[in-house]
């Protein structure tokens, strides 16, 4: 068993992908030869060639567009979005065409299209490298959206999400990148669309996915000690959500709060807080809490670690929840 | 040209002439005059039996034929709306016939000649235009995708189809596969065009760019869109670009099969810029008379695609009146099942909205159908 | 005092704000001699000429990303995009750049820009001509999201959008274009974010906006005859959103449903659900119900009277709601 | 071209020829060889004071002087990144001294140089790239856009405001404004600078389009963006392309200058491509080694933009070594100043993320940011 960043746990998936089906590209800006800006296919082009593993045009439009015709000859193609907040200019080709197509055709056209967009903050970067867009995707019927939060999850997730004949956008917490984790490369993952309690507890529901589930387990752990017990749900899928599992354990611990580093304002909380607010009317023992990203735009990194929810923040939010 | 020929800008005369001209200038490749003389020219050719010629004229009139039918089924509310070929059909019967059974199209909305000559019943295409589906033949099966609206954006498809293309090996010789990529002159403006030339160029890809330029987008005019012809866009990206006579089914025909034989033969992409005229609405919600002149079309009435090509047949003595009068009763025939095909046509389920969405169905679509289903059972129980 | 259709008021609205300041320019689609494919700027470049109102190439990010740099050198375009379905191209100078821009300069550059878009579904179209897109929007921060549900409104509304100097997507409901209202130019409009009671009520609240208000009073109005008494609110402004409008609404029924077009994931539906069982969790009387399009593309036209909330389904919400 | 003579597929080594070589071509327009020597071209010139000379190799000089001082800075962990402009100093200087004050530049991320000649000071630029702003200058009072990140999205911006510039009358004689937009090789393929073609072009608006073809776009060379080189895409749509030496100080102002000229006076765009090279790592992150030989570098060292400037002034016996030492003096000065500009910069206030989103701020940032204070004053308070 291999100690793998979740960078190297990707490009591990993305390998056993390729190995297993040979309609499998790899396809987006600088992923050969330079292996993508942050690595995750580093070797695949010299391993697989320059047919399977290719640089493209500099246009994000392009990228999917031809992807999409790539997947009606019956390839499967992994497209690279160098970073989330270039995502834009293929917003057209994804809303309209990859996430249609295979209602457009009732189900003769399949879109096994994976679109892999390292996204959050935390990186120091410069403007629109530490974009949150999954509401965006997740509110667009046809696509489904998926992000891991370590190194396991990561290489299993990618595997599922190129070998899942709908369109994934596959988003994955650039911060998180270098962090490691033991990779069990033989194990039976859970299925792609089921959310995991990571941690147990029973006071309140902390709802977290992507980068933000770290930050969870470090508030839930530093809650402890306070004497709370947090509960943990990595949602990992985020369409389909997997709403059973969090509705189960907000039913227990009768307390939410969601945390992402998107926006407040019509995100993924939103829907959550909604519709566990309409099922479990009678039995919340507070409303659902949203510690987010603010909602302005990403601001400048010097000001980021403001920005983005944290430790003190999700715990700041446990005390109101509690205080109902 | 270098910044020290630089060109006057363009005054609303010289525009005119770009494009918007009835004549479309000495680069047009054309085999048949408006009068239906055969012409010569020194790079392309065809030379089809005399059943071919008039298989062409076949195309051409019953094409013609469901186009009209389908107008006057929107007229009278059957339709919720027709996107007329009127004028088009020697561009799309022409390249729609120079395609090879494997060759594989990625039409717009208009392009119900080129649906013909694939093989999709017009029917489906009357579905769509019902609201009944969103296309319903198996592009698949037809090597037809299905149409795309969104303006550009299946020439990226197209491009990515082809290179797959390449990727299997089936192209570099006569038996190689090719792509058709269909879009108007105002889609020539779009980003994802522009992108699919580049992508095209850079990989070599086996697609021709079928560009009709019809004059018209909606109520633009070419010339708002390029202020030189539009076959030369492929120029800048580093391959041939070629006009041809849209209203001439022969040049259409000789233009298209050259192009993707090159494509198919390794060579790589041609845009080819049919010139032809939209001689109707833009589509039976539009109302040309508020940005067009009656003179236009007058004009170009006298280069009808249908009129030529039976000038033509005539001129050699290929056809006779027994020709014409089984082709009328043909149209009939094909006009009355369309009629009655769409008259009969069912609604689509209510709950099949839910149904294809994914190919792996999700837990809230289930939950919406099943919830939805019990509302509108309610409703039939008399609830 | 006029009866005019929404789309003359619209007409109307335009042309007064061109008249009012030399800077507004119209561009777009089809907008000149045809007058939009909705005859919105009907008349308008015969009377302002060719520079104010002037037909764009076939390409929504370049009338976006032009419409930017006109409004850098100081001018105030209204651009159109022909219909909702079509303004993804666009969607990356929106998002990246419109949005962006006065935040990005600290206010040194203005963003006057207002983007038309006739939206939602009802007409019989073929795809993408019936999308409701304003979650995208209204998800983003740095735009502002109004839409109009009466000619009054309109008329307005486009005007005060246009003085606006932040960036405002304006939603027009395509199928109410036609309907005819009474319009007083010389009034004084309610101020742009504001939302409007529409209809007073004391059993619960409807709250609707766009092509959805009308349905929301034909419900009430039906709703009446049973002795049902429901309060219907006009967002006007979906983003920001008139809050304390609504709260006050929904804290004097004790129950709320938002009715939209567009699918209820992660929609405005949630937003305005997770907010109000936040503010309102010991007042309110039931659940936030959503009624909305399914999470489904939109469907083939001779089903969409399926598909979109109608009188009845709002009614079914309304006796699920009073069940509680 | 015609589908007659359709192009072969263009081989490895047909495709490094066409761009990546070292060898621009003989359409390169230049006017002094890399070893310093003034050569004559029959449509550019420059005719400038020894002075005017003198100060081209100072801002050459300084120019460098901040991008080695910024580099070093992002090293030490001053900044987050940077974007060097190594190689690039004649096609900024050069492009940005023949604007005039009110000709309005819009920058990508890596125009430090041009910024320099728009009077925008380093330091500002530093604190984007450390993170304290997103810009900082004032783009109305520098006629320099801030930079933008997002790949071609500036050249419609730039576009536009060419439009608004023709809609104020402020185009058509000498005394007219023009625009400038930079962009990359690789911004060639994007959807948007094609788009920006297409508007300029029918528009027939003040744009000089200056694509810096540093022959890298991070690790994808201008091969794989096009195989044909960049400055001929111009012809595509209908407006003239120029190519230049983009390490030739005095050919890149000359050509510049022509293009804005002829822009200002109403004769429309033009595309230059600076035939360049990016010396350095595409930004700090970087590591070319992954992707480019040491070769090709070397190669292009002895093309170097300062050196061929120094041997002109030796040559032209412009210089002394009072001169030089000046010049080191003053580069000194300014880099120890923006070095401590940047270690002294003070981060943003946490509550200003708040400001400035909108110009009318809304109820829910207004109580978010009230709500974030409290928050932060608790902090501080101690709870
Ligand atoms: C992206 C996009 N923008 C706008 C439209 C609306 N629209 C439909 S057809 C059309 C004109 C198309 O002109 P052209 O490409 O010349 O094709 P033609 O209709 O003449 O066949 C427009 C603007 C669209 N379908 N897609
Ligand atoms: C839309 C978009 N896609 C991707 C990127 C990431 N990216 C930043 S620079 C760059 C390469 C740009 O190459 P080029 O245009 O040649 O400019 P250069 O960096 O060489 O100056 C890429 C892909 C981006 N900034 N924007
Ligand atoms: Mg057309
Ligand atoms: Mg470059």
């Amino acid at each position: 068993m291999a100690q793998l960043t979740m960078a190297k746990a990707l490009n591990e998936g993305l390998r056993t992908a390729m190995e297993k089906d040979p309609k499998v590209l790899i396809m987006g800006e600088d992923i050969g030869k330079l292996g993508g800006v942050f690595r995750v296919t580093d070797g695949l082009q010299k391993d697989f060639g320059e047919d399977r593993v290719f640089d493209t045009p500099l246009a994000e439009s392009g990228i999917v567009g031809t992807a999409i015709g790539l997947a009606i000859r019956g390839y499967r193609p992994v497209c690279e979005i160098q970073f989330d907040g270039f995502i834009y200019p293929a917003y057209d080709q994804i809303v309209s065409q990859l996430a249609k197509i295979h209602a457009r055709s009732r189900g003769q056209v399949k879109m096994p299209v994976t679109i892999r967009v390292p996204f959050g903050g935390g990186i120091g970067a410069v403007e629109h490298h530490s974009e949150s867009p999954e509401a965006y995707f997740a509110h667009t019927a046809g696509l489904k959206v998926v992000t891991c939060s370590n190194p396991v999850d990561a290489h299993f997730m990618i595997q599922q999400a190129i070998a899942s004949d709908d369109p994934v956008l596959f988003f994955e917490p650039k911060r998180r990148y270098w962090e490691k984790a033991d990779v069990d490369t033989t194990m039976t993952p859970d299925p792609l669309w089921n959310a995991r309690v990571v941690r147990e507890g029973t006071d309140a529901t902390l709802i977290a996915y992507g980068p933000m589930v770290k930050t969870c387990m470090d508030a839930a752990t530093a809650a402890e000690e306070d004497g709370r017990s947090l509960e943990v749900v990595d949602l990992r899928s985020l369409s389909p959500l997997d709403f059973p599992t969090v509705l189960a354990s907000v039913r227990r611990t009768g307390r939410a709060i969601v945390v992402h580093e998107a926006p407040s304002y019509v995100g993924l909380g939103a829907e959550i807080a909604a519709r566990l607010s309409e099922e479990l009317y009678y039995e919340m023992e507070a409303p659902v809490l949203r510690v987010t990203g603010f909602d302005t735009p990403y601001p400048p990194s010097r000001v980021e670690e403001e920005y983005l929810p944290d430790l003190d923040r999700v715990l700041h939010a446990v005390d109101r929840s509690l205080a109902y | 040209m270098s910044v020290t020929d630089l060109p006057a800008a363009p005054g609303e005369a010289a525009r005119e002439a770009v494009a918007t001209s009835t004549t479309a200038g000495a680069e047009l490749v054309q085999l048949l005059t408006p009068e239906g003389e055969r012409v010569h020219h020194p790079d392309y050719d065809v030379d089809l039996t005399d059943d071919q010629y008039r298989d062409l004229y076949r195309d051409l009139v019953l094409v013609r034929r469901i186009d009209v039918e389908a107008t006057a089924l929107q007229r009278q509310g059957e339709l919720g709306i027709w996107a007329a070929l009127l004028g088009q059909e020697a561009a799309q019967v022409g390249s729609g016939r120079a395609l090879r059974d494997k060759d594989f199209a990625f039409p717009t909305y208009r392009e119900h000649g080129v649906a013909w000559c694939k093989g999709v019943d017009p029917l489906t295409l009357l579905g769509l235009f019902r609201g009944a589906s969103n296309g319903g033949w198996d592009p698949q099966e037809k090597r037809f995708n299905l149409y795309t609206i969104v303006i550009g954006s299946q020439t990226l498809h197209a491009t990515g189809y082809a290179m797959g293309i390449t990727k299997d090996g089936a192209v570099g010789s006569d038996d190689g596969e090719a792509v058709i990529a269909y879009f108007g002159d105002g889609a020539s403006s779009q980003g994802d065009v522009n992108e699919a030339f580049v992508w095209a160029s850079v990989y070599n890809a086996p697609v021709v760019f079928f560009c009709q330029n019809n004059q018209w987008g909606i109520s633009t005019p070419t010339t708002s869109q390029s202020r030189i012809p539009l076959y030369k866009r492929a120029e800048g990206f580093g391959f041939p670009g070629v006009r041809v006579d849209g209203n001439d089914v022969l040049a259409s025909y000789a233009v298209t099969r050259k192009a993707l034989d090159a494509a198919r033969n390794g060579q790589g992409p041609t845009l080819v810029e049919a010139f032809t005229y939209r001689m109707g609405a833009h589509t039976t919600s539009d109302d040309p008379t508020r940005y067009r002149l009656a003179s236009e079309l007058e004009a170009w009435k006298l280069k009808d695609p249908l009129e030529r090509m039976k000038s033509f047949l005539y001129k050699q003595q290929l056809v006779d009146s027994a020709f014409f009068e089984q082709l009328e009763s043909d149209a009939d025939a094909l006009a009355a099942r369309i009629r009655k095909g769409c008259l009969e046509m069912p609604d689509p389920e209510p709950l099949s909205i839910f149904d294809d969405v994914y190919d792996e169905q999700t837990p809230l679509l289930q939950e919406q159908r099943a919830a939805f289903g019990a509302y509108l059972a309610g409703f039939e129980a008399g609830h």
